[in-house]
Protein backbone atom coordinates (compact mmCIF):
# COMPACT_ATOMS: atom_id res chain seq x y z
CA UNK A 1 0.00 0.00 0.00
CA UNK A 2 0.96 3.30 -0.61
CA UNK A 3 0.21 6.24 1.55
CA UNK A 4 -0.68 9.84 -0.26
CA UNK A 5 -1.08 12.67 1.80
CA UNK A 6 -3.65 15.15 0.07
CA UNK A 7 -3.78 18.73 1.04
CA UNK A 8 -5.80 21.73 0.19
CA UNK A 9 -8.85 21.14 -2.24
CA UNK A 10 -7.52 17.41 -2.72
CA UNK A 11 -8.08 17.10 1.08
CA UNK A 12 -11.25 18.31 1.35
CA UNK A 13 -13.03 16.79 -2.10
CA UNK A 14 -11.72 13.49 -0.63
CA UNK A 15 -12.53 14.15 2.86
CA UNK A 16 -9.62 12.79 4.68
CA UNK A 17 -5.58 13.92 5.07
CA UNK A 18 -4.69 10.55 3.76
CA UNK A 19 -5.95 7.98 1.66
CA UNK A 20 -3.96 4.66 0.55
CA UNK A 21 -3.82 2.62 -2.66
CA UNK A 22 -2.67 -0.47 -3.90
CA UNK A 23 0.71 -0.04 -5.29
CA UNK A 24 3.26 -2.09 -6.81
CA UNK A 25 7.12 -1.28 -8.11
CA UNK A 26 7.22 -0.24 -11.32
CA UNK A 27 4.17 2.11 -11.48
CA UNK A 28 4.46 6.14 -12.33
CA UNK A 29 2.79 9.18 -11.05
CA UNK A 30 0.40 8.98 -13.88
CA UNK A 31 -1.05 5.50 -12.75
CA UNK A 32 -1.08 7.04 -9.55
CA UNK A 33 -3.27 9.88 -10.62
CA UNK A 34 -5.75 7.73 -12.54
CA UNK A 35 -5.92 5.40 -9.56
CA UNK A 36 -6.44 8.16 -6.82
CA UNK A 37 -9.29 9.46 -9.52
CA UNK A 38 -11.18 5.97 -9.51
CA UNK A 39 -11.30 5.38 -6.12
CA UNK A 40 -12.20 9.09 -5.27
CA UNK A 41 -14.44 10.50 -8.34
CA UNK A 42 -14.20 14.14 -6.65
CA UNK A 43 -10.93 14.62 -7.72
CA UNK A 44 -11.64 14.11 -11.49
CA UNK A 45 -12.35 17.75 -12.23
CA UNK A 46 -9.21 18.83 -11.05
CA UNK A 47 -7.01 15.92 -12.31
CA UNK A 48 -4.95 18.32 -15.13
CA UNK A 49 -3.82 20.71 -12.04
CA UNK A 50 -2.76 17.74 -9.60
CA UNK A 51 0.64 17.92 -7.94
CA UNK A 52 2.30 14.89 -6.86
CA UNK A 53 5.60 14.86 -4.63
CA UNK A 54 7.44 12.34 -4.41
CA UNK A 55 9.74 12.81 -1.02
CA UNK A 56 9.37 16.05 -0.89
CA UNK A 57 10.04 16.88 -4.98
CA UNK A 58 7.74 17.54 -7.59
CA UNK A 59 7.58 14.69 -9.78
CA UNK A 60 6.72 14.10 -13.15
CA UNK A 61 3.98 11.52 -14.65
CA UNK A 62 6.76 9.58 -15.61
CA UNK A 63 8.45 9.32 -12.37
CA UNK A 64 8.37 6.08 -11.02
CA UNK A 65 7.46 5.70 -7.15
CA UNK A 66 8.55 2.87 -4.96
CA UNK A 67 6.48 1.13 -2.54
CA UNK A 68 8.23 2.87 0.78
CA UNK A 69 8.30 6.70 -0.90
CA UNK A 70 6.86 9.78 0.61
CA UNK A 71 3.91 10.69 -1.58
CA UNK A 72 2.19 13.75 -1.62
CA UNK A 73 -1.06 15.08 -3.94
CA UNK A 74 -2.31 18.67 -4.24
CA UNK A 75 -3.27 21.54 -6.64
CA UNK A 76 -0.82 23.99 -7.53
CA UNK A 77 0.42 26.42 -4.48
CA UNK A 78 -0.74 29.47 -3.68
CA UNK A 79 0.95 30.70 -0.64
CA UNK A 80 2.27 33.98 0.53
CA UNK B 1 16.24 30.21 9.29
CA UNK B 2 13.62 28.70 7.62
CA UNK B 3 10.45 28.26 9.76
CA UNK B 4 6.46 27.17 9.11
CA UNK B 5 4.76 28.32 12.23
CA UNK B 6 1.29 28.56 13.41
CA UNK B 7 2.11 31.87 16.00
CA UNK B 8 2.54 34.95 14.76
CA UNK B 9 5.54 35.91 12.76
CA UNK B 10 8.14 38.18 15.03
CA UNK B 11 9.31 39.81 11.88
CA UNK B 12 12.00 42.00 14.29
CA UNK B 13 13.31 38.90 15.78
CA UNK B 14 14.00 37.72 12.03
CA UNK B 15 15.58 41.05 10.89
CA UNK B 16 17.91 40.85 13.74
CA UNK B 17 19.16 37.81 12.76
CA UNK B 18 20.09 38.92 9.24
CA UNK B 19 21.89 41.96 10.15
CA UNK B 20 25.92 41.97 10.02
CA UNK B 21 28.45 44.05 10.28
CA UNK B 22 29.54 42.49 6.48
CA UNK B 23 26.53 43.63 5.05
CA UNK B 24 25.17 47.58 4.20
CA UNK B 25 22.23 46.67 3.42
CA UNK B 26 19.01 44.57 4.78
CA UNK B 27 15.90 44.28 2.91
CA UNK B 28 12.48 42.95 4.91
CA UNK B 29 9.05 41.51 2.67
CA UNK B 30 6.41 41.08 4.69
CA UNK B 31 3.14 39.44 3.31
CA UNK B 32 -0.04 40.62 4.75
CA UNK B 33 -3.50 39.48 4.52
CA UNK B 34 -5.43 42.38 2.34
CA UNK B 35 -9.04 43.40 2.65
CA UNK B 36 -9.80 43.60 -1.29
CA UNK B 37 -9.53 41.70 -3.86
CA UNK B 38 -10.43 43.17 -7.18
CA UNK B 39 -13.58 44.60 -5.27
CA UNK B 40 -14.35 41.70 -3.12
CA UNK B 41 -14.00 41.46 0.97
CA UNK B 42 -12.12 39.23 2.93
CA UNK B 43 -12.61 38.58 6.32
CA UNK B 44 -9.89 36.12 6.92
CA UNK B 45 -7.65 33.65 5.18
CA UNK B 46 -6.83 30.69 6.43
CA UNK B 47 -3.14 28.93 4.88
CA UNK B 48 -2.42 24.99 4.82
CA UNK B 49 1.01 24.09 3.88
CA UNK B 50 2.70 20.74 3.90
CA UNK B 51 5.39 21.81 6.33
CA UNK B 52 8.24 19.16 5.54
CA UNK B 53 8.07 19.74 1.92
CA UNK B 54 7.60 23.31 2.17
CA UNK B 55 11.10 23.64 4.29
CA UNK B 56 13.03 21.54 1.97
CA UNK B 57 11.32 23.80 -0.80
CA UNK B 58 12.21 26.89 0.74
CA UNK B 59 16.33 25.40 1.58
CA UNK B 60 16.58 25.27 -2.06
CA UNK B 61 15.03 28.62 -2.89
CA UNK B 62 17.74 29.83 -0.22
CA UNK B 63 20.43 27.60 -2.28
CA UNK B 64 19.34 29.26 -5.85
CA UNK B 65 19.48 32.75 -4.51
CA UNK B 66 22.57 32.57 -2.64
CA UNK B 67 23.93 31.62 -6.32
CA UNK B 68 23.11 34.32 -7.61
CA UNK B 69 23.53 37.10 -5.15
CA UNK B 70 26.25 37.46 -2.63
CA UNK B 71 23.71 36.89 0.14
CA UNK B 72 25.40 37.02 3.96
CA UNK B 73 22.21 36.11 5.79
CA UNK B 74 18.57 35.05 5.03
CA UNK B 75 15.36 33.82 7.05
CA UNK B 76 12.01 33.01 5.76
CA UNK B 77 8.94 32.02 8.24
CA UNK B 78 5.89 31.57 6.52
CA UNK B 79 2.51 31.28 8.86
CA UNK B 80 0.00 28.85 8.52
CA UNK B 81 -3.80 28.34 10.07
CA UNK B 82 -6.04 31.23 10.40
CA UNK B 83 -5.20 34.79 9.54
CA UNK B 84 -7.26 38.13 10.41
CA UNK B 85 -6.96 41.05 8.13
CA UNK B 86 -3.64 42.91 8.63
CA UNK B 87 -1.99 39.93 10.12
CA UNK B 88 1.66 38.70 8.40
CA UNK B 89 1.42 35.76 6.54
CA UNK B 90 5.10 35.46 5.09
CA UNK B 91 8.38 37.35 6.54
CA UNK B 92 11.47 37.05 4.26
CA UNK B 93 14.73 38.68 5.41
CA UNK B 94 18.03 38.98 3.33
CA UNK B 95 21.04 41.04 3.79
CA UNK B 96 23.71 41.63 1.15
CA UNK B 97 26.82 44.14 1.17
CA UNK B 98 25.08 45.69 -1.50
CA UNK B 99 21.39 47.21 -1.42
CA UNK B 100 20.32 46.28 -5.23
CA UNK B 101 21.54 42.90 -4.40
CA UNK B 102 19.33 42.44 -1.20
CA UNK B 103 16.08 43.62 -3.56
CA UNK B 104 16.97 41.21 -6.01
CA UNK B 105 17.24 38.71 -3.76
CA UNK B 106 14.11 39.57 -1.65
CA UNK B 107 12.25 39.72 -4.63
CA UNK B 108 13.09 36.95 -6.31
CA UNK B 109 12.33 34.59 -2.76
CA UNK B 110 8.84 35.91 -2.32
CA UNK B 111 8.20 35.47 -6.48
CA UNK B 112 9.36 31.99 -6.05
CA UNK B 113 7.55 30.82 -3.06
CA UNK B 114 4.84 31.81 -4.79
CA UNK B 115 5.56 29.27 -7.61
CA UNK B 116 7.38 26.06 -5.56
CA UNK B 117 6.38 25.95 -1.57
CA UNK B 118 3.32 23.40 -1.42
CA UNK B 119 1.18 26.34 0.58
CA UNK B 120 -2.41 26.81 -0.04
CA UNK B 121 -4.69 29.95 0.91
CA UNK B 122 -8.18 29.73 1.48
CA UNK B 123 -10.29 33.24 0.92
CA UNK B 124 -12.83 34.05 3.74
CA UNK B 125 -15.25 36.35 2.05
CA UNK B 126 -17.38 38.71 3.82
CA UNK B 127 -20.49 36.80 2.38
CA UNK B 128 -19.58 33.55 4.28
CA UNK B 129 -18.26 31.91 1.16
CA UNK B 130 -14.49 30.36 1.28
CA UNK B 131 -12.83 29.60 -1.79
CA UNK B 132 -9.12 28.18 -2.58
CA UNK B 133 -7.15 30.28 -4.17
CA UNK B 134 -5.69 29.63 -7.69
CA UNK B 135 -2.18 30.80 -7.95
CA UNK B 136 -2.81 34.25 -10.92
CA UNK C 1 6.35 59.83 8.42
CA UNK C 2 10.44 61.56 7.64
CA UNK C 3 12.42 61.82 10.24
CA UNK C 4 16.25 63.14 10.94
CA UNK C 5 17.38 61.89 13.99
CA UNK C 6 20.41 61.09 16.39
CA UNK C 7 19.15 58.24 18.07
CA UNK C 8 18.94 54.60 17.08
CA UNK C 9 16.35 54.11 14.26
CA UNK C 10 12.97 51.70 16.03
CA UNK C 11 12.75 50.14 12.39
CA UNK C 12 10.35 47.88 14.41
CA UNK C 13 7.65 50.96 15.44
CA UNK C 14 8.51 52.65 11.89
CA UNK C 15 7.22 49.19 9.88
CA UNK C 16 4.11 48.58 12.16
CA UNK C 17 3.43 52.43 10.84
CA UNK C 18 2.89 51.39 7.31
CA UNK C 19 1.08 47.82 8.42
CA UNK C 20 -2.47 47.77 6.77
CA UNK C 21 -5.36 46.05 5.86
CA UNK C 22 -5.61 47.80 2.60
CA UNK C 23 -1.93 46.84 1.86
CA UNK C 24 -0.65 43.26 0.91
CA UNK C 25 3.05 43.93 0.92
CA UNK C 26 5.93 45.65 3.11
CA UNK C 27 9.12 46.57 1.97
CA UNK C 28 11.58 47.61 4.71
CA UNK C 29 15.14 48.49 3.64
CA UNK C 30 17.65 49.34 6.30
CA UNK C 31 20.84 50.67 5.66
CA UNK C 32 23.82 49.33 7.91
CA UNK C 33 27.33 49.83 8.39
CA UNK C 34 29.72 47.87 6.47
CA UNK C 35 33.34 46.89 7.69
CA UNK C 36 34.86 46.35 4.33
CA UNK C 37 34.62 48.64 1.53
CA UNK C 38 37.21 47.57 -1.49
CA UNK C 39 39.35 45.79 1.22
CA UNK C 40 39.78 48.39 3.52
CA UNK C 41 37.85 48.32 7.49
CA UNK C 42 35.74 50.86 8.66
CA UNK C 43 35.70 51.40 12.21
CA UNK C 44 32.85 53.85 12.19
CA UNK C 45 30.85 56.84 9.98
CA UNK C 46 29.70 60.18 10.78
CA UNK C 47 26.26 61.37 9.03
CA UNK C 48 26.09 65.01 8.71
CA UNK C 49 22.93 66.69 7.30
CA UNK C 50 20.97 69.68 6.42
CA UNK C 51 17.99 68.48 8.62
CA UNK C 52 15.76 71.57 7.16
CA UNK C 53 16.31 70.54 3.57
CA UNK C 54 16.85 66.96 4.49
CA UNK C 55 12.80 66.28 5.18
CA UNK C 56 11.79 68.71 2.57
CA UNK C 57 13.63 66.48 -0.05
CA UNK C 58 12.48 63.45 1.41
CA UNK C 59 8.74 64.79 1.03
CA UNK C 60 9.50 65.15 -2.62
CA UNK C 61 10.19 61.61 -3.13
CA UNK C 62 7.31 60.59 -1.22
CA UNK C 63 5.29 62.14 -3.26
CA UNK C 64 6.84 61.43 -6.84
CA UNK C 65 6.86 57.85 -5.44
CA UNK C 66 3.10 58.28 -4.75
CA UNK C 67 2.66 59.68 -8.21
CA UNK C 68 4.27 56.50 -9.58
CA UNK C 69 3.03 54.12 -7.20
CA UNK C 70 -0.06 52.78 -5.26
CA UNK C 71 1.06 53.77 -1.81
CA UNK C 72 -0.37 53.06 1.15
CA UNK C 73 2.12 54.55 3.61
CA UNK C 74 5.69 55.46 4.10
CA UNK C 75 7.93 56.23 6.55
CA UNK C 76 11.62 57.17 6.14
CA UNK C 77 14.17 57.73 9.28
CA UNK C 78 17.62 58.51 8.62
CA UNK C 79 19.87 58.85 11.50
CA UNK C 80 22.85 61.45 11.74
CA UNK C 81 25.90 61.80 14.34
CA UNK C 82 28.25 58.56 15.09
CA UNK C 83 27.55 55.31 14.03
CA UNK C 84 29.12 52.43 14.68
CA UNK C 85 29.47 48.97 12.82
CA UNK C 86 26.38 47.12 12.14
CA UNK C 87 24.33 50.40 13.12
CA UNK C 88 21.52 51.28 11.27
CA UNK C 89 21.85 54.40 9.11
CA UNK C 90 18.59 54.83 6.90
CA UNK C 91 15.18 52.76 6.97
CA UNK C 92 12.52 53.21 4.40
CA UNK C 93 9.25 51.45 4.63
CA UNK C 94 6.40 51.33 2.18
CA UNK C 95 3.01 49.53 1.88
CA UNK C 96 1.37 48.95 -1.38
CA UNK C 97 -1.66 46.41 -2.24
CA UNK C 98 0.96 44.49 -4.39
CA UNK C 99 4.16 43.01 -3.34
CA UNK C 100 5.72 44.17 -7.09
CA UNK C 101 5.00 47.78 -6.22
CA UNK C 102 6.21 47.79 -2.40
CA UNK C 103 9.91 46.57 -4.10
CA UNK C 104 10.00 49.20 -6.66
CA UNK C 105 9.29 52.31 -4.43
CA UNK C 106 11.68 50.89 -2.21
CA UNK C 107 14.19 50.83 -3.96
CA UNK C 108 13.07 54.07 -5.91
CA UNK C 109 13.27 55.64 -2.44
CA UNK C 110 16.33 54.83 -1.17
CA UNK C 111 18.44 54.96 -4.84
CA UNK C 112 16.87 58.59 -5.28
CA UNK C 113 17.82 59.16 -1.62
CA UNK C 114 21.23 59.06 -1.84
CA UNK C 115 21.23 61.13 -4.70
CA UNK C 116 19.05 64.13 -3.54
CA UNK C 117 19.08 64.59 -0.21
CA UNK C 118 21.51 66.71 1.66
CA UNK C 119 23.35 64.22 4.03
CA UNK C 120 26.95 63.79 3.85
CA UNK C 121 29.16 60.93 5.80
CA UNK C 122 32.59 60.45 6.57
CA UNK C 123 34.51 57.54 7.14
CA UNK C 124 37.12 56.45 10.00
CA UNK C 125 39.10 54.09 8.45
CA UNK C 126 41.10 51.49 11.26
CA UNK C 127 44.02 53.48 10.63
CA UNK C 128 42.79 56.62 12.28
CA UNK C 129 42.25 58.28 9.18
CA UNK C 130 39.18 59.84 8.45
CA UNK C 131 37.76 60.44 4.63
CA UNK C 132 34.68 62.25 3.14
CA UNK C 133 32.57 59.71 0.89
CA UNK C 134 32.36 60.98 -2.68
CA UNK C 135 29.24 59.83 -4.32
CA UNK C 136 30.04 56.83 -7.05
CA UNK D 1 24.68 90.44 4.34
CA UNK D 2 23.72 86.79 3.12
CA UNK D 3 24.76 83.65 5.76
CA UNK D 4 25.35 80.69 4.06
CA UNK D 5 25.62 77.15 5.49
CA UNK D 6 28.11 75.25 5.30
CA UNK D 7 28.19 71.65 5.44
CA UNK D 8 30.47 68.40 5.29
CA UNK D 9 34.18 69.28 3.46
CA UNK D 10 32.95 72.77 2.79
CA UNK D 11 31.95 73.22 6.06
CA UNK D 12 35.29 71.59 7.55
CA UNK D 13 38.21 73.07 5.38
CA UNK D 14 36.28 76.64 5.90
CA UNK D 15 36.26 75.78 9.72
CA UNK D 16 32.82 77.24 10.56
CA UNK D 17 29.20 76.30 9.97
CA UNK D 18 28.27 79.62 8.61
CA UNK D 19 29.91 82.25 6.78
CA UNK D 20 28.74 85.71 5.77
CA UNK D 21 28.94 87.23 2.40
CA UNK D 22 28.13 90.87 1.85
CA UNK D 23 24.97 90.80 -0.84
CA UNK D 24 22.84 92.81 -3.08
CA UNK D 25 19.86 92.42 -5.04
CA UNK D 26 20.10 90.72 -8.74
CA UNK D 27 23.04 88.37 -7.98
CA UNK D 28 23.32 84.94 -9.43
CA UNK D 29 24.16 81.50 -7.33
CA UNK D 30 27.59 81.65 -9.37
CA UNK D 31 28.47 85.25 -7.97
CA UNK D 32 28.22 83.82 -4.76
CA UNK D 33 30.06 81.11 -5.40
CA UNK D 34 33.14 83.05 -6.51
CA UNK D 35 32.69 85.15 -3.77
CA UNK D 36 32.88 82.50 -1.37
CA UNK D 37 36.00 81.18 -2.75
CA UNK D 38 37.92 84.74 -2.61
CA UNK D 39 37.28 84.81 0.78
CA UNK D 40 38.04 81.25 1.56
CA UNK D 41 40.37 80.21 -0.70
CA UNK D 42 40.54 76.22 1.02
CA UNK D 43 37.33 75.98 -0.94
CA UNK D 44 39.10 76.61 -4.41
CA UNK D 45 39.97 73.04 -5.41
CA UNK D 46 36.06 71.79 -4.88
CA UNK D 47 34.30 74.72 -6.71
CA UNK D 48 33.35 72.77 -9.15
CA UNK D 49 31.79 70.31 -7.59
CA UNK D 50 30.20 72.87 -5.04
CA UNK D 51 26.10 72.89 -4.84
CA UNK D 52 24.03 75.82 -3.50
CA UNK D 53 20.97 75.20 -2.10
CA UNK D 54 18.58 78.19 -1.85
CA UNK D 55 15.16 78.21 0.53
CA UNK D 56 15.52 73.95 0.77
CA UNK D 57 16.01 73.41 -2.99
CA UNK D 58 19.24 72.92 -5.58
CA UNK D 59 19.57 76.40 -7.59
CA UNK D 60 21.22 76.70 -10.58
CA UNK D 61 24.48 78.18 -11.36
CA UNK D 62 22.40 81.45 -12.92
CA UNK D 63 19.49 81.27 -10.34
CA UNK D 64 19.05 84.81 -8.48
CA UNK D 65 20.09 85.40 -4.66
CA UNK D 66 17.78 87.61 -3.08
CA UNK D 67 19.04 89.06 0.31
CA UNK D 68 16.50 87.54 3.13
CA UNK D 69 16.87 83.80 1.13
CA UNK D 70 17.72 80.87 3.10
CA UNK D 71 21.31 79.88 1.36
CA UNK D 72 23.61 76.41 1.94
CA UNK D 73 26.46 75.67 -0.08
CA UNK D 74 27.77 72.07 -0.05
CA UNK D 75 29.63 69.11 -1.12
CA UNK D 76 28.01 66.32 -3.62
CA UNK D 77 25.15 64.23 -1.40
CA UNK D 78 26.58 60.68 0.40
CA UNK D 79 23.58 59.73 3.04
CA UNK D 80 21.88 56.46 2.78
Amino acid sequence: MLHIKLFAKAREVVGTPVVEIPWSEGQTVLQLKRALVEKHPGLQPMISRLLVAVNNDYAADDSMIQPGDEVACFPPVSGG
Amino acid sequence: MIEMTNAPIDYHALTESVRSSQSGAVVLFLGTVREMTEGRRTVALEYEGYPQMAEAKLAELESQARSRWPIDQVGIIHRLGHLELGDISVAIAVSCPHRKQAFEAGQFLIDELKVSVPIWKREIWDDGTTEWVHPS
